[in-house]
């Protein structure tokens, strides 16, 4: 392996995770979807290096196109509600615990072991639909109730839209008091993003 | 015929129980009847039974594994116990045909009192650990369903819910000392416990020993585990009666006293239960003194009577707490069921607005007193001979310090029981409505207690007999007739007095009012239960507190569970790092 | 054993899920159908389950290889291939009526015995990603269940919480996955076992611990549980309390099994989170007065119970801390299912609106309801561990098994759980008192009759628990096995 | 250089659990979400390579990019319903359920 390689390989390692944190500090949801895409672009182009050619090929249209899509689709429909404040984790916890927990994580999992020598495999097709058939049985599974999920959690008969605008109407006249102290604090904050 | 007595002891009752809870939308006076007979029936088979006692396991029932084998053995400390449980009982369930009448949910409590009886006659004969910590466990949950029974009343809920976590609490301890028995000993079987206690480590019989003594302290409501018995005075009459005399803190008493061989050997125990019987007796006699409330003042009595039981153990004269056991399940009976008459007549329980019944009430007047003679120990009432034989054991074989707080106590209950007795029956003259004396089934009741409570020492010597079978080499106090030796020894003569010191105290109370308010901190600190109902309001206050405060990390916000998450990972991570 | 049997236990109710939908949504149109070919469904089930255990008690464990994954029926498949099924089934016949009319109810049953199918198809795994695939079907087919009343916000958030946690803890099941792929080049459990210890494996172990964490609910990982169990329709509460968590459980197991030589921790983690568990959840459930809530934070204590056998039986290689813990895991379906059951029935007599129920609410319910406060108070007595109830005898079990040991930390740990076993009475208790209470609350007074479809599957339950209180010994079939398949997974004979 | 991929992959995990920590809106926690899938499903072909075993590894990662597909699809299903009963998409306003 080539320093030339790894420097790619280096770049596009940060490239993801650059386009990750962007999707974290992205203030409008729409810019963190197509960041997110961002992820997913530069994830594809790890797994086609690493020749995982055919997941390579599905990340991009799924991780990239369908995921975005439906994003988007959603945002469409909830609105871009920008939350610039963050939670009420203190910022320096969520660091502190993150890092502690990466630091114990890479102590046990660095240095990787070895790339061992290829072993004689099927054809990635004959892997997945014979020699993981039970997964992929169990996929379609998986479809159904998570078809099941999205029609059970979104159709709705008319009536019911209707008396879900009319609780809303009826919430609106009076925010909740979260609402106010949101504003305020970020004013206080004056983050840019 | 052992086997076929020792199941209908317990199934009588128990079938009774679910016959009239099937039966509880019926008539009431089907009830009572229905009640009346099966408690009738087990008390004839209580007392057959203990023609037929033997050491033997007369019901076996296999169930292997962790469970062991179920096994009932009628000896003769069990079914003696047995059957002061089921006669007891049912002359509580006969009285209570009259005190309950009228009284909604009868199915549910004649189904817990039944339930309860069966299960005490349970408790003292099997001859598995396990199966008998099943039975204390269920003597504890009928004794809380009880107590509670009363449910509309707050006070009632929590003297239930105090009395179920405390001896459960001290269930504990029988758990672990049954649990260690069957590791070391490979059985579970009482006679595997008496027979190979000599064979374990000294340190794993200690933690037996003192498993057990918590686990009879938290059930006979002996210091400091006793706040929760005068809470149980919420109960219905009988039950208190029930649980007073016949069954709940007898239980204690009889774990003591079944395992004393085993444990007599163990250093620090037998004067680790003379303290606690001693300072319970003390400080029971102490609060009865100072308590205005007739049911309370007898509770506190139990409480103190219960302390002699225990000091007896502790001093090796198991035969004598055992005697003592039986004055006592028939004259505090007897007093319960008479206050329960005086309680359902004047409707109150407060002492102070009593006064004077006697002349209303003649009947009860004459039975308590009978009661309250026995309790203080006159001769020759059957508490007289128990009491005495106690004392005497003390002096022989006991601490001296510990003999002779137990011979102020027999003072201080005489003062403490004419105070009682004034209050209620005799001073200033009743000036209320006209009150009834006991309706029939009450009468009937208080009446067979009496008369037991006049004779039943005549039984002595076939009793110590009955006992002498279970309890081996440990009933060697008196030799020979168990009443001469009473007669005899100087100690009694000794008791007496002290208790002749005590009516003395009583009678000239008025002059010894300077004396009475130097001591008035000790009333004050009795009243206050010393301290110990301070400290359990305590516990449970942290316990609510910590809740409180463990519940506000349940925010409900998404980011703070996400939160939990990673630093779950974190200690995990961590855990296995350093623990490798 | 007929290795075709355990794909047709675990086909059938999976099959009958999309025939469920479609008859019921576009066939006929009509949800009735649903509740009886969901019935079917398991009743063939239950058919194949019989053949399935009764082939197992003479040959052992069978296995069948799809491809290069297996999946082999052991002690432990049985045992949670029986709970999901009695649970289901009962749950099932007890929807009849509760889900009756509600939008979407075809859904709900498709959704329903896909669950039971794939519970029984996570417990037959014998290789550590399909488990995950598994696992994860059983996680999305409980996403609708849990925000089924979705007119309620509250049941949303409750499923918003459960999703995002779920998907979380399943991310980190996978990266264990990944680490142990890295490092001993298959996937396969009794292969993984073979491959010598190393630090990526500790990892993967912790992270196998968080992720399937997440779903058994070991504090701290627990805090959604008391909002999907207590929002969700009763039937899927008994359900996720019963078994799913249970599921979780047996998946930690088999994941943890295979990395049994890389560390002699897990037993100790198992008992502390054991301990952990039980305290925290008693003292949340202390102060609570909403009574599904209150049952939720129960089942944390109850898990306590579980991990504590199951970690003496780790940590000392005999099997019977794990008997013990299967015992309870039996029991606690057996009574949590009652429990949340009857507390449905009392929801759906009392209030039609799914507003919570309160425990003021029960106040007096006896009264209205004989054996509906029966069957709770049984339940509740149950889960107090108060003989000869059930509940006590699998605690009994697992604290003979705690002492045998002969270890003093691990006796202290009995100890510890036995006090909190009081404890938990604190809360219980008044539960039982307020059903037997003589004056009733209003919405007693007003409450609706109970049908007997929702009566039955109670009734079978409190006789179950009060049977198998009184003979323990009755279910040594099916623990047996489980506690030995368990021992084999960590290594031992 | 696999030492590289693997700090990507745990970096990547890292920043997506920062995002459920800090991040209020319900969507961007689903998007939040997403950024641990790849990372999962990037660690399965790793791993898959570091064992010699390329496809393998491609078909566990197809079966993760499914499976957690479908939950972004019910997870924004959820968000929108939320959004409709709710008025928001604010997690820290959907914590009614609490204590």
């Amino acid at each position: 392996m080539g320093v030339k390689s790894l420097m790619l390989e280096i770049a596009l390692v940060f490239g993801m995770l650059l386009c990750a944190v962007m999707v974290i500090r992205a203030g409008r949801l729409l810019a963190a979807a197509l960041w997110l895409a961002g992820v997913s672009v530069f994830t594809a182009m790890l797994l086609y290096r690493l020749g995982a050619i055919e997941v390579a090929v599905i990340e991009l249209s799924v991780g990239a196109g369908l995921v975005t899509v439906l994003f988007v689709f959603a945002i469409s429909v909830a609105g871009d509600q920008g939350m610039k404040v963050p939670s009420s984790v203190p910022k320096p916890l969520a660091w502190g615990l993150l890092a502690f927990a990466l630091v114990l994580l890479l102590y046990l999992t660095l240095p990787p072991p070895e790339v061992s020598a290829m072993r004689a495999e099927a054809a990635f097709t004959e892997t997945l639909w014979q020699g993981r058939a039970l997964d992929v049985l169990v996929q379609i599974v998986m479809i159904f109730s998570g078809v099941l999920g999205f029609v059970g959690l979104l159709s709705e008969s008319k009536s019911e839209q209707m008396a879900a605008v009319v609780a809303l109407a009826e919430a609106e006249p009076e925010p909740p008091a979260e609402a106010a102290v949101t504003e305020a604090d970020a004013l206080l904050e004056q983050e840019p993003v | 015929m052992a086997g076929a007595l020792s199941l209908l002891v317990i199934l009588f009752p128990w079938t009774g129980a679910v016959i009239v809870a099937l039966a509880a939308r019926r008539n009431p006076r089907w009830l009572h009847l229905l009640a009346a007979v099966f408690a009738a029936a087990a008390a004839a088979a209580g007392l057959g039974l203990l023609f037929y006692t033997g050491d033997a396991p007369a019901v076996t029932l296999s169930l292997g594994g962790a469970f062991g084998d179920f096994t009932l053995v009628p000896d003769g400390l069990g079914a003696f116990l047995a059957a002061v449980a089921v006669v007891i009982g049912s002359l509580a369930v006969i009285f209570s045909a009259d005190y309950m009448r009228g009284e909604a949910q009868l199915g549910r409590y004649y189904f817990l009192v039944l339930l309860f009886i069966g299960s005490m006659c349970g408790l003292v004969l099997s001859g598995s650990l396990l199966l008998m910590f099943i039975f204390w466990e269920m003597t504890a949950l009928c004794s809380y369903a009880l107590i509670s029974f009363y449910n509309d009343d707050p006070k009632a809920v929590a003297g239930g819910i105090k009395a179920l976590v405390i001896t459960q609490f001290g269930g504990v301890g029988l758990m672990i000392g049954v649990l260690v028995t069957r590791a070391a000993l490979g059985s579970d079987s009482v006679s595997a416990l008496l027979n190979g206690a000599d064979s374990l480590p000294p340190e794993l019989l200690s933690l037996i020993a003192f498993g057990f003594l918590i686990a009879a302290a938290a059930k006979s409501a002996q210091v400091p585990f006793h706040t929760w018995l005068p809470g149980a005075m919420e109960a219905p009459t009988p039950v208190s009666a029930l649980i007073h005399a016949a069954t709940m803190v007898n239980a204690g008493v009889y774990l003591l006293a079944r395992f004393y061989p085993a444990f007599a050997g163990v250093p620090g125990w037998t004067t680790a239960v003379v303290a606690v019987g001693m300072l319970t007796a003390l400080m029971g006699a102490l609060m009865a003194l100072t308590s205005d409330d007739l049911k309370r003042v007898l509770a506190y009595s139990t409480i103190s009577q219960l302390g002699y039981m225990f000091y007896a153990i502790g001093v090796g004269a198991v035969f004598a707490s055992q005697f003592h056991l039986l004055s006592h399940a028939v004259f505090k009976a007897l007093l319960f069921l008479g206050a329960g008459a005086v309680i359902h007549a004047v409707g109150t329980r407060d002492m102070r607005q009593m006064g004077g019944l006697g002349s209303q009430m003649p009947f009860v007047r004459g039975v308590f007193i009978i009661g309250v003679w026995a309790l203080v120990g006159l001769p020759f009432a059957n508490g007289f001979w128990s009491k005495e034989l106690i004392l005497e054991a003390g002096l022989a074989d006991g601490p001296a310090w510990a003999y002779i707080v137990m011979l102020a106590v027999a003072g201080l209950t005489a003062l403490y029981s004419f105070r009682m007795v004034w209050m209620v029956f005799f001073g200033k003259a009743w000036t209320g409505r006209r009150l009834h004396d006991a309706p029939a089934a009450m009468r009937g009741s208080l009446g067979l207690l009496a008369v037991g409570t006049l004779t039943i020492w005549l039984l002595a010597e076939p009793f110590k007999n009955l006992l002498a079978s279970s309890l081996l080499r440990h009933i060697g106090e008196a030799e020979g007739s168990v009443l001469l030796a009473v007669l005899t020894n100087p100690a009694t003569l000794l008791a007496l007095g002290v208790i002749a010191a005590g009516l003395a105290a009583w009678w000239w109370r008025e002059s010894l009012t300077g004396v009475a308010n130097r001591l008035r901190f000790i009333a004050q600190a009795a009243q206050a239960d010393f301290g110990f109902e301070w400290l359990n309001r305590q516990v449970v206050i942290v316990t609510h507190r910590t809740a409180m405060t463990l519940r506000t990390t349940q925010t409900g916000q998404l980011n703070w569970n996400a939160v939990g998450i990673v630093g779950g990972l974190v200690i995990v991570l961590l855990v296995l790092i350093v623990g490798g | 054993m007929d290795t075709s049997l355990p794909l047709w236990l675990i086909g059938i109710p999976l099959a009958a899920s999309p025939v469920v939908y479609l008859t019921g949504r576009l066939l006929l149109a009509r949800p009735v159908i649903c509740r009886w070919l969901t019935l079917a469904g398991l009743a063939a089930a239950w058919i194949v389950f019989a053949q399935v255990a009764s082939s197992f008690s003479v040959e052992g464990d069978a296995e069948r290889l799809i491809g290069m994954v297996a999946l082999r029926v052991d002690g432990l498949s049985l045992l949670l291939a029986g709970v999901a099924l009695t649970l289901g089934t009962l749950v099932t016949l007890y929807s009849y009526h509760y889900m009756a009319g509600e939008t979407g109810e075809e859904k709900y049953y498709a959704l329903l015995i896909t669950l039971i199918g794939t519970m029984i198809g996570l417990g037959c795994a014998a290789d550590i990603f399909n488990l995950w695939v598994w696992f994860e079907a059983m996680t999305i087919s409980t996403y609708l269940l849990v925000a089924f009343y979705r007119q309620q916000p509250a049941s949303l958030e409750a499923g918003v919480k459960y999703l995002v946690q779920s998907a979380t803890g399943s991310v980190f099941v996978l990266l264990a996955i990944a680490l142990v792929l890295a490092q001993t080049g298959t996937l396969d459990l009794d292969a993984i076992r073979a491959a010598s210890p190393s630090l990526p494996l500790l990892a993967a172990g912790a992270l196998f611990v968080i992720g399937f964490g997440v779903k058994i609910a070991l504090v701290p990982l627990h805090t959604w549980l008391p909002d999907a169990h207590g929002q969700a329709p009763s039937g899927i509460s008994a359900m996720l309390s019963g078994v799913v968590i249970e599921a979780g459980l047996v998946a930690l197991l088999r994941a943890l099994g295979a990395l049994a030589g890389v560390t002699l921790s897990w037993g100790w983690l198992l008992i502390g989170f054991g301990l952990v568990n039980m305290l925290v959840g008693n003292l949340l459930a202390l102060r609570q007065q909403q009574v599904k809530r209150l049952l939720a934070f129960s089942s944390l204590s109850h898990v306590g119970y579980m991990l504590l056998g199951l970690g003496i039986a780790v940590y000392s290689g005999q099997p019977d801390g794990a008997q013990g813990g299967f015992f309870h895991l039996l029991n606690h379906g057996l009574m949590k299912g009652l429990a949340f059951l009857a507390a449905g029935a009392l929801l759906y007599a009392l209030h039609s609106d799914h507003a919570p129920l309160y425990l003021a609410d029960l106040s007096g319910a006896a009264r209205r309801y004989p054996l509906v406060a029966l069957a709770f108070s049984a339940a509740l007595l149950g889960l107090g561990g108060l003989p000869p109830l059930a509940g006590f005898m699998s605690k009994w079990q697992i604290f003979v098994a705690g002492v045998d040991t002969q270890d003093v930390a691990i006796t202290l740990a009995v100890a510890f759980a036995a006090l909190n076993s009081v404890l938990s009475l604190a809360y219980y208790v008044p539960l039982v008192n307020a059903l037997y209470r003589q004056k009733t609350s209003a919405p007693v007074e007003r409450g609706r009759a109970i049908p007997v479809t929702m009566k039955l599957p109670l009734v079978l339950l409190m006789i179950a628990m009060v049977v198998l209180g009184l003979l323990p010994t009755l279910v040594n079939w099916l623990t047996e096995p489980a506690a030995a398949a368990m021992i084999r997974l960590f290594g031992g004979v | 250089m696999t030492t590289v991929l693997v700090v990507g992959v745990f970096g990547l995990v890292a920043i997506g659990l920062y995002g459920l920590l800090i991040v209020r809106n319900l969507i961007k926690i689903v998007i939040a979400l997403q950024l641990l899938t790849k990372a999962a499903a990037l660690a399965m072909v790793v791993a898959g390579q570091v064992s010699g075993q390329v496809n393998l590894g491609q078909s566990l990662a197809l079966t993760v990019i499914v499976a957690d597909t479908i939950v972004a699809v019910v997870g924004l299903a959820l968000a929108v319903q939320v959004r409709r009963r709710f008025g928001t998409l604010d997690v820290r306003q959907l914590s009614t359920q609490k204590r």
